[in-house]
């Protein structure tokens, strides 16, 4: 039981999955020989060997395809998309094939596998490498969509979607990869893929973010905690199925909610979420539900990332606001 | 382009397969041929819903079919029926789909046969993973992917096709060209003198056979199986053929294309150039004839009733079969609220 | 002024573009020879010529990509997507290269250009052939999404389309190609994308929709004002930049909202909407804002179609409810 | 391998360029390097965002950039900055590009030359739709679209070969197979004796050319845009070369590739051949040499100093640059609801 950091949680998730199932075999570019630009599969093709550890032409349509044939097949694909925003050309296996075999075959064929995304911005990467459009994939009926955002969880998640019958979309916080260190067990528990994870609980108000977002979420919760309010905030981290009861719970108490995602405001998944807190905790909004979110923008480059990204201080201010009302 | 059996049924060399085995390929090809006729009826009765008619392209779909081991994959489309039939997928199953039922997708347990694949190109490259699995498996079986002309214009036949001879998956690529992509013409398609070409720009052999002849369709199909199952990789098969009816019942062909060219397609016939063969040979009668279509009529018909006899679809299936256990919200879903 | 359907006032439009702007080209799967598998560009090839109207080998991302660069060298091409079903292999070009290429250029190059798509069920369709996934397009920041409902809309909201200098998705509702007439002039009136349209006016409650589900909505609203309620039914027509101040607007006056979409209910863009309202309206409201929507599931065949859609009776139900409240 | 000037600076053929051309080649070649040091060393200070170095591939990118014409179309890669600045793309805003800011693809008017593209493989078909208007509008123009050997591997760069070659559009697909796409080495990504093989895949003419030969690569993409230009269509040409420093300054190459590889084609450098032929021919000295790089070091530290100049972008310039107006959402959110 040693400190680690999400990444290191991510390669040793993988590690045991590998050791464990047999089954197991992970693909995507420059997995193999680098272990990845984040380093997430770093030394799993020396200890794995080639045959379950390898590095692919850059086609993520053929990757996704490959994995669901697999998958079909009997093993349990990993695949990586080197970033979220290259997941784009693999769009159509993933809503028309992978998440539909089941259903198209009433459960004779199904497609058991995982398709890991980096994802998020704010360490002034390049163009299509800072996307969190996780609302195109949360839509899609028959896959899973997660994102963890401590190290515990990501291992944890990460091993239970391997497990995980159905297809799982896996979102890793590219922001957190390094920036949060937690004691991991050798070989960690399960996390469910569903509920929500309380990570602080309080009674005035109740902040609602998944994935990189925490960070700031976190932030904003300890400021208004140090104003004397007392703030409840729920890790969603499975983001489909989304655990509504869990979040509806969480309002009935506090009447009071700000949800706070990177993506696009408009369409972005915190509508989703607004719209269940509303339409089922109605009577005990004390105020509206606002979302704190990224605007309705491509996100920016380097230089403009720190006018995009929700900061603690919007997140603070709009929540004072929905203290007030 | 290889052929062995002329339209007129003569034999270009010593055929390689024994006379009994050239009475199933005719057998099996009448029996696809009135399953098609009758799955045309049934739609215009409104019995089936839209159908992508495949006459004019048994023998290619018949051939490679034969072709193919006990428990090897196949992924293939919306036409490909015959092709599907003949690995195992079960006429009732196949009407039932058509009638537009998920159950129809739902093939027995050592059938390894995909749901025929609606989406033109994507299906290619499950061929691709499931050989693929079958490699690391270390088992003997391959994949078979059939396509059409205008799939191999899709980025995921590109994918598939390079993936396929990067990793050496045990995959046969079977297109049958068969003239058209809805309307537009496979001249147009493509400016490749030929599909089979393509094979090259991934270092994959790629043959050009008769697709109007089975005989010549199964043994290519056979020799790319055997060079796939000894882990010599992937081939790509084009089958030339032609689609003698309309893209499915919804279309008209008069469109796009004129009545001469199918007519000379007609003389082509896969069956008949058969037929005539196992004549000469004496191994073909009316009454024979007459036998074939009466005992592949009654299989059909029992398929078609067996389809009709299952009861409709309900709310609950349709919920239930998204996930190996329902998710939260449709659990509430199935609770039923207000539906 | 004659009476037309809606797919007849497309071509009606797609005629008048061509005539008027000689930049106008359309490019897609059998558009021409056949004028698309529901004759929408029927005759346009023989009087325009094959040079601007063309069929393209299968390949919908080649023909989102190409059109796009037609579009940057000057040209306003019109594709088509044969179903909106078919256009998740073109999602990499639309959302990472149409999207973005005037924010990437800073106003320098721009995209304006068309991608028609018939989309949504109730024709006892093949699989693929029924998605109503408009929210995967909602949530792209840089391009319009417009989901006509009436044969004038549609060819008014088609020429405004063609006009614009942005990239517009063109969602066309296939069950109601052939079901409703209208009288349309011969040259129609642009219809600006943006607004709403209030398809009818009333005082109790609110029905929210666009596309195909107009024809259930306006059902069920009948139903209603046959009971005495007073309906007010908004087409929301633009499906983004959504018309918030709009919908709001209606909700202030009525109180209550239902919001009605084929799409499958979780991620669809009825939580947008609902949390729209519930966050800018809430001290108006008197009731939750419900949501009527497609099942969590894929899209189903034939057979349970029925199943599936979003029926008048259920849209009379939840809006009584709704009421009751 | 098309080659005409070997890496002893010896010569296959009369070259078909004059001396002053040739000492423009080498001179363009030297100011591409310079700025290719620069900002790699401006990205160690923290200048700059992640860079993509060029070096050991200034004759493909010059070579290729030389052999256009004004107003031609361009659509390359986040590696092109070389090219993409002989085709009018000045430093300056590549230079910006590259700080993260998005005002560094506001092009001049006078420049077709789209900003490099970050995706691999999805613009190819960008410069087909640009080749198609031009054709379609009548004009002279062609368009020339850069990309590397990975990129063949994504299903748009069959697409976009496919469409080029069944529209006859007028553009020239540029590929420089630089032996790796990050560590994935060519020799795995595709099973094809060459990329240029390819080509025949579309019934388009393909061409391997030294990469390193900045005549040679001059002379086949002149060739490609003369036949463009006439009206005949696409080609394919294959650049062989070798990226000699890391995929990006975020990459440590020593991973996947040994030392005597990279020394080798260190010995190719496409300069130094350029340079020795010059000094045979009595055109090359030292003080030529010096003069070449102060007057490029002067050009890019001022292309350095404006780029740094230019103020902090602003959060209103970052909602008005989505649409020609801002939408309602967008005109909301400039209101400045809570930032
Ligand atoms: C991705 C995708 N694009 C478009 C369609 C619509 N469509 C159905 S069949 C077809 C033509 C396919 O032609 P081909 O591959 O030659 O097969 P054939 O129908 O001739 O057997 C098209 C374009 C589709 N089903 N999937
Ligand atoms: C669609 C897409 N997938 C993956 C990536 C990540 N990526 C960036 S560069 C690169 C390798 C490209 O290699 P190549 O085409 O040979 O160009 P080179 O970098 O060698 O110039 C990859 C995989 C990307 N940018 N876009
Ligand atoms: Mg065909
Ligand atoms: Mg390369």
């Amino acid at each position: 039981m040693a400190e680690v950091n999400l990444a290191q949680a991510l390669n040793r998730a993988l590690d045991i999955a590998l050791s464990e199932d047999e089954r197991v075999v992970l693909l995507g570019e420059d997995i193999g020989r680098t272990g990845g630009v984040f380093r997430i599969t770093d030394g799993l093709r020396d200890k794995h060997g080639s045959e379950r550890v390898f590095d692919t032409p850059v086609a993520e349509s053929g990757i996704a395809g490959a994995a669901f044939g697999m998958a079909i097949a009997g093993l349990r694909p990993v695949a990586e998309m080197q970033f979220l925003g290259f997941s784009y050309p693999a769009y159509d296996q993933i809503i028309n094939h992978v998440a539909r075999i089941r259903n198209r075959t009433n459960h004779r064929f199904s497609a058991p596998m995982v398709i890991r995304m980096p994802y998020g911005g704010g360490i002034g990467a390049a163009e299509h490498h800072s996307e969190s459009t996780e609302a195109i994939y949360t839509h899609i009926p028959g896959i899973k969509v997660v994102a963890p955002s401590t190290p515990r969880d990501a291992a944890g998640l990460l091993l239970a979607a391997i497990d995980d019958p159905d297809p799982v979309v896996f979102l890793e916080p590219i922001r957190l990869y390094r920036a949060v260190k937690e004691d991991v067990p050798d070989t960690p528990d399960r996390v469910p893929i569903g509920p929500i994870r309380l990570e602080r609980k309080g009674d005035d108000i109740t902040l609602i973010s998944w994935g990189a977002m925490l960070k700031e979420t976190r932030a904003a919760a300890s400021a208004l905690e140090s104003e004397g309010v007392s703030v409840e905030v729920i890790d969603v981290r499975t983001l489909a199925p989304l655990d509504r009861e869990g979040i509806v719970a969480s309002i009935e108490k506090t009447g009071r909610a700000v949800v706070i995602h990177e993506a696009a405001l408009s369409g972005g998944l915190g509508g989703e979420i607004a719209a269940t807190i509303s339409e089922r905790a109605l009577y005990s909004l004390r105020a509206p539900v606002r979302r704190v979110a990224g605007w309705d923008t491509v996100f920016p480059l380097k230089r403009s990332e720190a006018h995009y990204l929700p900061s603690v201080d919007r997140i603070v201010e709009v929540a004072s606001k929905t203290l007030e009302d | 382009m290889f052929r062995l059996l002329n339209p007129d049924g003569s034999v270009r060399d010593r055929l390689p397969i024994t006379l009994e085995e050239m009475k199933a390929l005719y057998a099996d090809m009448v029996e696809a041929r009135m399953y098609d006729t009758k799955s045309i009826a049934m739609q215009r009765q409104g019995r089936l819903a839209t159908y992508a008619p495949f006459r004019g392209q048994e023998a290619a779909q018949i051939g490679a079919a034969a072709a193919l081991a006990e428990g090897d994959w196949v992924a293939a489309t919306y036409r490909d029926a015959a092709l599907n039939w003949r690995a195992g997928y079960p006429w009732g199953l196949l009407i039932l789909g058509r009638t537009g039922d998920e159950r129809g997708g739902e093939v027995p347990a050592d059938v390894n046969v995909l749901p025929p694949s609606i989406t033109v190109g994507g299906h290619m490259i499950h061929a691709v993973g499931l050989a693929w699995a079958e490699k690391l498996k270390g088992s003997e079986r391959i994949a078979l992917t059939s396509f059409g002309d205008g799939a191999t214009s899709e980025g995921d036949f590109h994918e598939a096709m390079n993936f396929a001879a990067v990793f050496a998956t045990p995959t046969v690529f079977f297109c049958q060209n068969n003239g058209y992509a809805i309307s537009y013409p496979t001249s147009e398609q493509t400016k490749s003198e030929t599909i089979a070409v393509k094979a090259d720009a991934y270092g994959m052999p790629g043959i050009r056979v008769d697709g109007n002849d089975v005989v010549a369709v199964l043994v290519a199909v056979r020799e790319a199986a055997a060079r796939a199952r000894s882990g010599e990789g992937p081939s790509l098969i084009e089958a030339v053929t032609y689609r003698l009816g309309p893209h499915t019942t919804a279309d008209d062909p008069t469109r796009y294309r004129d009545s001469e060219e199918s007519a000379d397609w007609e003389k082509q016939d896969p069956l008949e150039r058969v037929r005539i063969l196992l004549e000469r040979q004496g191994s073909w009668t009316e009454d024979w004839q007459n036998e074939l279509e009466e005992s592949a009529s009654a299989v059909i018909e029992e398929a078609v009733e067996w389809a009709e006899a299952v009861p409709e679809p309900t709310f609950d299936q349709m919920l239930k079969r998204m996930y190996a256990e329902p998710t939260a919200p449709l659990l509430e879903q199935l609770g039923g609220e207000t539906r």
